[in-house]
């Protein structure tokens, strides 16, 4: 974790359309120099007198040094925040808070390194591919999604990594089916000796699974709704396996987004597992 | 600008609220959590807590729900990790606690009781009696009462006992009465009225818990009412007045309405600088209006007016 | 979509609430008043009511406060002149009656009973009880009972009445049995609690009555609760739901926890046009969500989930 | 009363700065017809997911026929909502409500008009001189404000009438003092038959008593907060007389803003009379 996060109130430099994405550039100076590949920032969205109280976080796409430092987070419209900030146009000002959260470990020493991503969660995985090749490592792909329109940063994987697999649910771009579907023979083509992924739940519980049955370290970054993004709400948590064996309700903001995939008990997200520490009934239940 | 709990002196009026500090540690990386007029702990339980299942917050207009269930790693690990960490820094800290029963908070108010580092201690009424088949102390006065006689009684004579209450009850004033006539030192208010959201796509409550507390500026209207009944009936009880305060302007509504300090909690989330912000905000204000000293005021709009008259409204 | 109040059979579920339609003429500019659901008029008192004083209204966020205090010219000039219009073109008109005792309630009552027009009685419970020193009959379960009763004796048995409840009771399924036992055929909820905003710059409330209403979307999350409550107590229990709805998702919440009709209230005046568009949009959300009758997404939230846990969370 | 009201999204035209005013001229044809001099809109403020659920209401300062009709206000940055109409750009939409309320009555034969104007009051009387220069009324000015940045429309008034008294409390411009104090001598002077005034309630209430001394007739356009504009939630109430000799709790929106100035009981503005129609204790004290 490189230092402490702050807040600014950033200047959008550019937007774009990525296919089914918006892309926004900030002017953030404090936010880029902190950064490193899997950290998180949080928006404050829609303007004054919103009715709109709580940020919203984004996975750090990418940062240069341009302008004293920028940064650029990709996102789908979801809700009314989102299509605010699909709103936003260069100059207009923005309140971030970052960089957040734990970074994606690097490996010490060389290693192929498959990059895993789902939707929108490919959008860290280029600055963190980045670093794994600063390092020296092997980068693979591979990315999917429902529809090609929501596959994101195909041309850039295929650009920067050693392999790209393509995965679509409808089969509209690459093979038809999961990014978990293939896994398993893009990990024994490319030898894989740790995987990073991103995306929706399910599919880093299966990305996960596959990784385990492989024995082959996996790195996920989780998301869970967030009212702050700092650590002091307990709204983001999720059942956690710690290193002394005990299940922990414990923040995604804070000690994630990024786990170890192995610990994060996904079939028991979005309830408390009877064993986690301080469960109801365990002890007292109220 | 000095702020009095009771007869302890803060150095100023802007605390932050029980449940949205974390431990201290996590805000300090903003702002200097030492120089808070002090900072409420979230509840603190006997045992540890997992709390409740995600998601545990929905967003509404202008306001939140959360149901955290007060996950907690209990009070050993609290005085033994958190306390000593704020203790150490210097920074206030107002230990609130929750129970399930006179009992259970008695116990943790004698565990207080010898720690160092303890400015008051903060009764989070709204927990469920399990005796009473769940219902929250705070919507019934005797058993509030009891909870803060016995509190009261266990915890050093010095150390301020205050109670916090919940909006959402019949009369909040009764509720107030009990448990001053208990033994309270002060109160504070408001505590989350229950409320609820349903994801109308999913077609289920939007918090795994179903209900939720409702905090943020969708409830100062009923922040101010409360300090403002409360205030005209018991003038002489310190306020702590807390319930979706953002700004110096929202602090000095509570102000006048007759809180002596105001507590910040939703708004941490958005803006983790808010207190010290809040306090230059109010400072100005009370110094635009010629206010040397806070005490001056409390309870302000509470003087006759012409045109007014204050009783409730039918509608 | 046809909608059901007890037994009698509207063309559609969204209804004006009560003291937000005026008399129905001053909306009609806008919107066909005789195609809502039905109108809900303000409250009807025997006397002609001057009112608070100004100022009546403040805003806060995503809400307002109202403080108008009832007025109105008295149940004998809205049945010369304000009733006639609507029955006139067709519109079904419920009446909301406001009263300070048993008595009052009563005899408006009677005074309604034969007058055509008639759709359905709602009872403002949210007025103060002069002979119990203010108290609101909605606080009271045992005078809200009293008079449901005694309404709905004198009411012809085939118009309905419904009993309008408030949130800013300890235990609204206490006071909602109370007045289904008293006879109501139907509950309205939720009535505005009690809120208050203070104008910091005059250092005075902002509304000349000093408490008022709290009204808007602010206040959703506690219709849905109380919506959720009640319907899962009294299950065959006709609830009218209200309280911020500005939307068709808003009003399928409200369905969803438990509401068989929905009022718009503070929404109106902003979009006096809001009552159809929101019907149309509900019709529309219920359409993609394949339902082709209301009544099967009446209370739908509350069928068991697995990782849902639904009792009130403590916090 | 010129037709009904109707909501429309109309769309910025042009936004000027008068002085410490803002003037806003928005297209929206169904408005700008209906319009006689008097009327008000309301607006809404905030953009989606707005706190702000309440309109606001301004007067009409003029319409003109260009781009199928356009509607002006002016207005004064009082708090957030007009802080929000203050940054409001060419080619925004805005949601107006309009025409509202009882335009001020025009006298059937030619006659001597003297318009008294307040602060941003002052707006809705220009498009009112013209109608009455139609109708071959004699149109004198009395502006007046705080200080010469607050008076609106001297330049037009100078130019359209036949004469044009300006006054600030801070002797700025024109004579130190209030409309009120110079009214006398001009309604001698310009041997006025009426008086219109629009303004705070004080200046509406002195307006009032020198025409009541003078014994010409005085018609006021009043300001009271409105939740509604439309008449529907009883906000905006003010003790009037009605023609029955009773006092009435009546609404600004819709029986005003224009009334008969001997009408308005402004020294009970803010209260009920207790000899006001269903007044507390008059009936039953409840
Ligand atoms: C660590 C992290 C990284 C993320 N990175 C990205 C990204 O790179 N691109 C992207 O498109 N989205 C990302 N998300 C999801 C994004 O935060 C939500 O889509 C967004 O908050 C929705 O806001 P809304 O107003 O459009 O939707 P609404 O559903 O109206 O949001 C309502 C509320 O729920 C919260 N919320 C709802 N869903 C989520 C969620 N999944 N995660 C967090 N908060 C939620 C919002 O913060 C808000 O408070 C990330 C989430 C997390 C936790
Ligand atoms: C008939 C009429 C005509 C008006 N014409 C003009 C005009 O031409 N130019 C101009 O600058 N102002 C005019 N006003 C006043 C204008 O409506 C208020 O200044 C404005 O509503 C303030 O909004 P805000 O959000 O900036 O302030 P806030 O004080 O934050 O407003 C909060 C709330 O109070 C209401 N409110 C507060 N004061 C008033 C008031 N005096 N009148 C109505 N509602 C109020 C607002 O509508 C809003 O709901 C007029 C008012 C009325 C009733
Ligand atoms: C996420 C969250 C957790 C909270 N936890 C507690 C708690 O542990 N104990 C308590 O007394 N109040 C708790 N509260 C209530 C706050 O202290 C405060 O009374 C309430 O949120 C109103 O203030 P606000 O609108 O400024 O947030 C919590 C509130 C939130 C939003
Ligand atoms: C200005 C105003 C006047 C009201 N008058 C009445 C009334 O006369 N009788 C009544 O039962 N409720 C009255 N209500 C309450 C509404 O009917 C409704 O219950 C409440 O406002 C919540 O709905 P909303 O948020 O959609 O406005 C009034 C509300 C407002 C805002
Ligand atoms: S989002 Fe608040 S603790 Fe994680
Ligand atoms: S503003 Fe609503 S009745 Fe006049």
């Amino acid at each position: 974790m490189a230092g402490t996060p702050v807040q600014v109130t950033g200047t959008v430099l550019t937007t774009r359309r990525v296919d089914a994405y918006h892309a926004l550039t900030v002017v953030a100076p404090g936010i880029a120099d902190r950064f490193r590949p899997g950290h998180f920032v949080t928006v404050a969205v829609g303007g004054p007198q919103t009715s709109m109280l709580t940020r919203r976080a984004f996975a750090v796409h990418d940062v240069k040094s341009d302008y004293g430092g920028t940064v650029e987070f990709v996102f789908a419209v979801r809700g009314p925040g989102t299509a605010w900030l699909a709103d936003r146009k260069a100059r207009d000002a923005l309140d971030m808070v970052g960089p957040l959260g734990r970074p994606f470990p690097l490996p010490r020493d060389p290693a192929t390194c498959l990059l895993v991503g789902g939707e929108y969660g490919s959008a860290p995985l280029f600055a963190l591919a980045d670093a794994l090749h600063q390092r020296n490592c092997r980068v693979d792909f591979v990315l999917g999604a429902a529809s090609s329109d929501r596959v994101f940063g195909a041309l850039r994987a295929r650009r920067i990594g050693e392999t790209t697999t393509l995965t679509t649910q409808d089969g509209s771009l690459g093979m038809r089916g999961s990014v978990v579907d293939v896994l398993p023979a893009v990990i024994a083509d490319t030898r894989a000796d740790v995987v990073y992924a991103c995306g929706p739940m399910p599919m880093l519980r299966g990305v996960t699974a596959v990784c385990v049955e492989f024995d082959i370290p996996v790195q996920v970054s989780v998301e869970e709704a967030m009212a702050c993004g700092i650590g002091i709400c307990m709204t983001c948590v999720v059942p956690v396996i710690g290193d002394d064996g005990a299940t922990r309700m414990v923040r995604v903001c804070t000690e994630g987004p990024v786990f170890r995939g192995e610990r994060v008990r996904f079939d028991d997200v979005g309830t408390i597992p009877f064993d986690a520490l301080g469960a109801p009934g365990g002890d007292r239940g109220r | 600008m000095r702020a009095y709990l009771a007869h302890v002196e803060l150095p100023n009026p802007i605390l932050a609220a029980a449940g949205c500090a974390g431990t201290g540690r996590e805000l300090s990386a903003f702002a200097d959590v030492t120089r808070f007029g002090a900072l409420t702990t979230r509840s603190i339980t006997m045992a540890p807590r997992a709390g409740r299942p995600t998601p545990r917050m929905a967003e509404t207009p202008s306001g939140m729900l959360n149901a955290v269930g007060l996950q907690g790693p209990g009070v050993e690990a609290f005085l033994a990790r958190e306390l000593p960490w704020l203790a150490e820094r210097g920074a206030r800290t107002v230990v609130s606690i929750g129970g399930g029963s006179v009992a259970e908070y008695t116990a943790l108010a004698r565990r207080l009781a010898d720690a160092p580092g303890v400015t008051a201690v903060e009764i989070n009424l709204s927990c469920p009696n399990v005796d009473d088949r769940g219902r929250v102390f705070a919507r019934d006065g005797g058993a509030a009462a009891e909870v803060v006689a016995s509190v009261r009684a266990a915890m050093r004579y010095d150390v301020p006992v205050v109670a916090k209450l919940a909006p959402d009850v019949a009369d909040v004033v009764a509720i107030a009465r009990a448990c001053v006539d208990g033994g309270a030192d002060a109160l504070a208010m408001i505590n989350t009225p229950i409320g609820m959201s349903i994801d109308v796509d999913a077609m289920r409550p939007a918090l795994a818990a179903g209900t939720g507390g409702l905090s943020g500026p969708a409830i100062r209207p009923l922040a101010v009412r409360c300090v403002w009944q409360v205030h005209a009936a018991l003038p002489g009880v310190p306020l702590i007045g807390m319930g979706g305060v953002t700004s110096g302007r929202d602090a000095l509504e509570l102000v006048l309405a007759g809180a002596c300090a105001v507590a910040v909690g939703t708004t941490l989330f958005h803006d983790p600088y808010a207190c010290p912000r809040i306090l230059r905000e109010l400072e100005e204000l009370l110094h635009e209006r010629g206010f040397d000293r806070l005490a001056d005021a409390v309870g302000l709009a509470h003087r006759p007016a012409h045109r007014n008259d204050l009783e409730e409204s039918p509608l």
